[in-house]
């Protein structure tokens, strides 16, 4: 995988997770109780062996920087190769929307890499994969372009991607809908292809007047480009709105998904290290399918739920069905049910907070309820 | 290398022959405690958060173990450009090759290494003890006294002072006045913590001089403390008055995890005093619908599904459904299956009990179960 | 200085440099050889004990990311303090310009820093300083903000502010002006004071409309707040002009300056490793009054010239009075005079250039003349 | 510490008796090279450049500046989480405390450190060789020929093969068939270079049985190599053709910096494959007004206000006003001052030649002056 400079990109509009987004970056959003979105994409290539790693910085990029800093925590803080931070494209040079203008503003870091491929990421999706296995792939495909796709068990909301292939692996269709059926072939806007082709395709499609990398890059060049599709057996979740982002969460307390996303023994999940204390456990704690991160404090009743790193849960108090983020503070005989906590919000004594399932309730940062 | 004022110096020798078990593969410092931590974690994170960023870890039994934990220091952010952290074992010499004769002996032996880094100040630390200290407090009243020698003591009952080593002081000043090694007749009962900063030309000076004395011991506490004493060297006494254990048997392990149980534990892990540690990149521990937890430490990546109550779980290990895991410390990657039984024991790493075996040991008598091994 | 949050800021106007800075901040400018001109404000600030080092990205901030990476080069890639990277404000969210938005955008690195001061410093200026002899000044000052200045000996163009002290060092006025006549007080853009007092001088002149942190903040509240003036007697330049950058890049080829600036064993300056090989000097060289880079390869004449690294001189070739960016390469019998090559020009074989001292020729980027 | 498929093992015990004086302080892997480096950074780098991500180093004779040097491994980029350099040097056991026996011991004694990192492959290499080599090619001939172990030869002159450890192959495939040490007769011209790539668990059970037979001298030419041979183990020669030279003698180290000089250098060390060093942090090199150079390699931080010709001059060196080097190798902070003449010699570290004092040496006799030492 040395041959493989990787690109991370952190474009995902953010308009359906509302709040959440406001001020981050989708791919900066917490999640299963230690870990950001971005985790995945990154931890992914690292546990590839891909050194070389560029991250297109979004516009809110405070919280990816925070977050990522040097890049030491991914053993990507490294004198050559290692993480370079790709800024956007100055603004007013260009009106056009779209991920295009950014990656056309970047290309030259691709082009003087020496690598051979590179690995186009986009950041919102969970997933634990070894990009290894799709050079191979791809290699064996003799294709132009891989791209990774899953198929889905089940019916997909919002803006989706799919495509159709043939009996080789080969992409014989690729369409933009609203929504997917169980069973479509939905694609994960990751490409794996030669330095040369992506340079070509993300420079002619862009002094064309593209917008897009892939409705406009990949889509508009599916005639002429010979494309390969690689299948992803395993878990994945796409955070493009709170109800994914929710249910993403949720999936976690299934044994199987935790296992799969966190406890691959070659592919771990790196993220920023904090150096919290384990969990304390008090007498009168009752917890159930739940999981809890180092640094929390319990002493009443959590079920369903995920709880971030420093969450206190009082005496009597209950969470249900409910993700808090860092240090939140749910008070003595408080009650909170299906809601999602941004950080550092405080639920007082003996209040009572319920959203529903299909919509959450969503508490922003440093709320005191 | 660059110079730096301040040097730790961390004897990790220590082969924890009381821990028996637990020490039949690493060295007592790396020994876990906490739900998370290497004892030696304590020491070192001591050392960062006091701003020493240049520290010295000698080692001797079992150093691998200990030596691959370490890594390069990031964790205890000692991966320092012309500093850091610094591995000094007993390495074999031209001439003679041998273990460390004793703790003097230890920093005698790397005296060029002292001089590469020319500190004008060096502390003297165990890697054994479980704490958590400023020294750069300790060093200020160091240089206000402007002494040659500053030692750590703290109060013990006076019954128990027979089996200390005591330091008298002047009250007024603090300054020391005799040291006493376990006496019968104690004339003080601050007792010393085995932690001392020293001028460095002062140190130097006696090392080189204990260094080729045929008849010493080479031991900080039975010949250099006493030695300086007599030279009337100016040396005080620093008071120290938190939690601070030794947890150097099986017993004092278990119980000084079990401190971390109390509702309010007398030492508090939780505070701006952070204790750092080599992160294993785990998830949040799961506990399942039928787990149950109370009154308990769990650590990262652990999978709860039976019951678990006053008991210390460090990341990877697992529960199984139905079982029942009571006043115990289960260390990293131990498995107790389903319908295990582990009642007041310490399972080592990587343990497996299988299902519905049982390991149970009672209060001061607690079943170990070494690394690896499999019961049932 | 472990009580002392540095921030770095890196928005000089870049105006008078001509094509030098058309696609770089100032502070990411060559220089001397091997350095950008930010690494001296980083260096100072490593070389003072100061570990916790924020950098405010100006809009070009490519050329600055790739340079300071992950901040390891300067001891900077710590899990705890070290450097955090801070974005400028939102674009859209205020037209103002100047500095103080920014700083105002990302007050809450240095309020939430655990410190008790800030040193904030323009990066535009080079000098070699212990900030730690500051901060001493500063608590026996018993004012509320200190500031650097040094008496310049000799007349200054372009903008500068300088200010007026009474016996105590203690400031009694400020003024903007075109030039500084020789012995004037000449402000280096660098303020000692502690966190809150800084919190109240951005906030409150940020919010009542303020663009400029010495000319609204500082110069507004110089009536207010008692400060005090440390003088830094060695060697400063800034570069905010050609002419300037021409002039200091030259006064390294003093010995005293070079010694000054470079040679302090206790404080060296540091900047990004490129493990170029020694300077290979061939058989027709000859050198005189020069700095020369590793990586340099000469076979011709060179005097009173800065080479970068990686510069080849050709045999016959003659480089004078000039500054040559990395990888520049005179060939054969060339020859150029007072002029300053911007990266990988290359001037062929026999080719003549010649500007003005006064006017340095400015040749760019990957020019071939 | 994770699992790594090629471990890099670089035995730098070498004490270097014959480079004299130069070595009085420094173990030969230490002694700088080229202007700027050190002659280990050679080996490091061929790691790193290879994509070798966990490197041990063996260190043995005066390690300290060694292990200084080395730091974190920041510089060759092996600062890394769970892998990265590690140094190993013949510590003091609880029974047996001895430098290592010979090369193969070295690696022995390490085995622990090798079940740590659990590699497929190891390659075992020499701090003392100036070369530039892909070690990942030279892996991939391993495996493509299904070998045991691989062996990096070069062809030397018939008449100097009775000189070197000689490999007898069949010429189709590589196969080694035989193997001669110091032969009066040689089979072949191919030289061994001491580079081995091992299968690791093959290499494992060889040392295993060498490491308790009391009648090996544990070195991998006179013990190991033959032992394999004997045992018909699948063993290839490679060939390497660049630039190839064992500095071990003063002439060697001076002739092996002239050849630098040449206007076209045997060994070019201006490519893509960077040689990587610990960076002293200076600027350019200042040359003064009435400063010459010619003929010569001058690195960062030198102030040359004199003449220098033929010669190399490393970081922080200065040579005064109408001082004159010729033919000569100025370490790192020598400092020549007003007027000397430096001729045929290689001055160490921090040597200072006053005023107008003279060192001569000529071609042949190269004159040497120990770190640190005044002369006039």
């Amino acid at each position: 995988m040395k041959t493989v400079v990787g690109i991370v990109n952190l474009q995902e509009s953010n308009e359906l997770l509302r709040e959440l987004a406001a001020t981050r970056a989708v791919e900066a959003l917490p999640f299963a109780g230690r870990y950001r979105v971005v985790d995945f994409s990154l931890s992914n290539m690292i546990n590839s062996g891909i050194n070389t790693v560029g991250l297109m910085l979004p516009d809110y990029s405070r919280a990816i920087l925070d977050h990522i800093r040097s890049g030491k925590d991914w053993d990507l803080a490294r004198r050559r190769d290692g993480l370079t931070y790709l800024p956007a494209a100055l603004p007013g040079t260009d009106a056009r929307k779209g991920d295009l203008k950014d990656i056309y503003a970047n290309l030259d870091f691709a082009e003087l890499s020496d690598k051979r491929y590179v690995l186009f990421v986009n950041a919102s999706y969970v997933y634990n994969i070894d990009f290894a296995d799709v050079l191979a792939f791809h290699k064996k495909s003799g294709t132009d372009i891989t791209m990774i796709y899953k198929t889905v068990d089940e019916d997909k909301e919002g803006h989706t991607i799919s495509i159709q292939t043939d009996d080789a692996c080969n992409v014989t269709d690729i369409c933009e809908s609203n929504g997917a059926p169980k069973g479509s072939k939905v694609v994960l806007s990751a490409y794996l292809m030669p330095v040369p082709t992506f340079a070509y395709i993300v420079r002619s499609t862009y002094e064309r007047g593209g917008q897009d990398f892939l409705i406009d890059g990949i889509m508009r060049h599916a005639r002429e480009q010979k494309i390969s599709a690689y299948e992803h057996k395993g878990y994945v979740a796409r955070i493009n709105s709170t109800a994914a982002y929710y249910k993403a969460n949720r999936d976690c307390l299934n044994p199987e998904v935790w296992g799969e996303l966190f406890m691959n023994h070659d592919r771990p999940i790196f993220t920023k290290v904090k150096d919290e204390v384990p969990v304390q456990y008090k007498d009168t704690a009752e917890v159930k399918n739940s999981l809890v991160a180092n640094g929390c404090i319990i002493r009443g009743r959590v079920e369903n739920s995920i709880l971030f790193r420093g969450v206190k849960v009082g005496k009597g108090a209950v969470v249900k069905d409910s993700i808090l983020m860092q240090r939140c503070d749910v008070e003595e005989g408080a009650r909170v049910e299906n809601i999602i906590c941004d950080k550092n919000v405080i639920i007082t004594k003996n209040r009572w907070v319920k959203g529903v399932e299909t919509f959450p309730y969503i508490i922003t940062k440093n709320a005191r309820i | 290398m660059r110079k730096t004022e301040f040097l730790g110096i961390i004897l990790a020798g220590g082969q924890g022959s009381r821990l028996k078990a637990l020490t039949k593969t690493v060295a007592k410092p790396a020994v876990p405690f906490g739900g998370k931590y290497r004892i030696i974690d304590f020491p070192i994170s001591n050392c960062t958060n006091s701003g020493i960023t240049t520290v010295a870890i000698c080692t001797q039994y079992k150093p691998l173990e200990l030596t691959s934990y370490l890594g390069n220091g990031a964790p205890w952010d000692l991966d320092r450009a012309g500093g850091g952290l610094f591995i000094l074992p007993p390495y074999a010499r031209e001439k003679s090759a041998d273990w460390y004769r004793g703790t003097a002996d230890a920093v005698y032996q790397n005296l060029n290494f002292i001089d590469l880094v020319d500190p004008e100040y060096i502390i003297i630390l165990s890697g054994d003890h479980i704490y958590t200290m400023n020294y750069a407090w300790m060093l200020d009243a160091h240089k206000a006294n402007n002494a040659d020698a500053t030692i750590g003591v703290f109060e013990v009952p006076w019954e128990e002072a027979p089996r200390f080593g005591i330091m008298a002081t002047d009250k007024a000043t603090g300054r020391i006045t005799e040291f006493q090694e376990k006496p019968k007749e104690p004339k003080s009962n601050l007792a010393s913590m085995g932690i001392y900063i020293f001028t460095a030309k002062f140190l130097k000076k006696y090392l080189e001089e204990d260094g080729v004395n045929e008849s010493s011991s080479h031991d900080f506490g039975n010949d250099l403390i006493p030695k300086m004493l007599n030279d009337g060297a100016r040396m005080f006494s620093y008071a120290f008055d938190g939690y601070w254990k030794d947890v150097g048997t099986i017993e004092s392990l278990w119980l000084a995890n079990m401190d971390l149980l109390q509702d309010t534990p007398p030492f508090e892990l939780n505070g701006d005093w952070k204790i750092y540690s080599s992160n294993p990149s785990m998830p949040p521990h799961y506990i399942g619908p039928e787990g149950s937890v109370k009154r308990a430490m769990i650590s990262e990546g652990a999978k709860i599904l039976g019951e678990v109550e006053h008991s210390v779980i460090f990341p990877g290990a697992s529960v199984g459904k139905g079982a029942k895991v009571t006043n115990s410390v289960i260390f990293p990657g131990a498995k107790i299956e389903d319908g295990a039984v582990v009642n007041y024991a310490i399972l080592a790493q990587d343990v497996t009990i299988k299902p519905g075996a049982k390991v149970e040991g009672k209060e001061g008598e607690i079943s170990v179960i070494a690394e690896g091994e499999v019961v049932g």
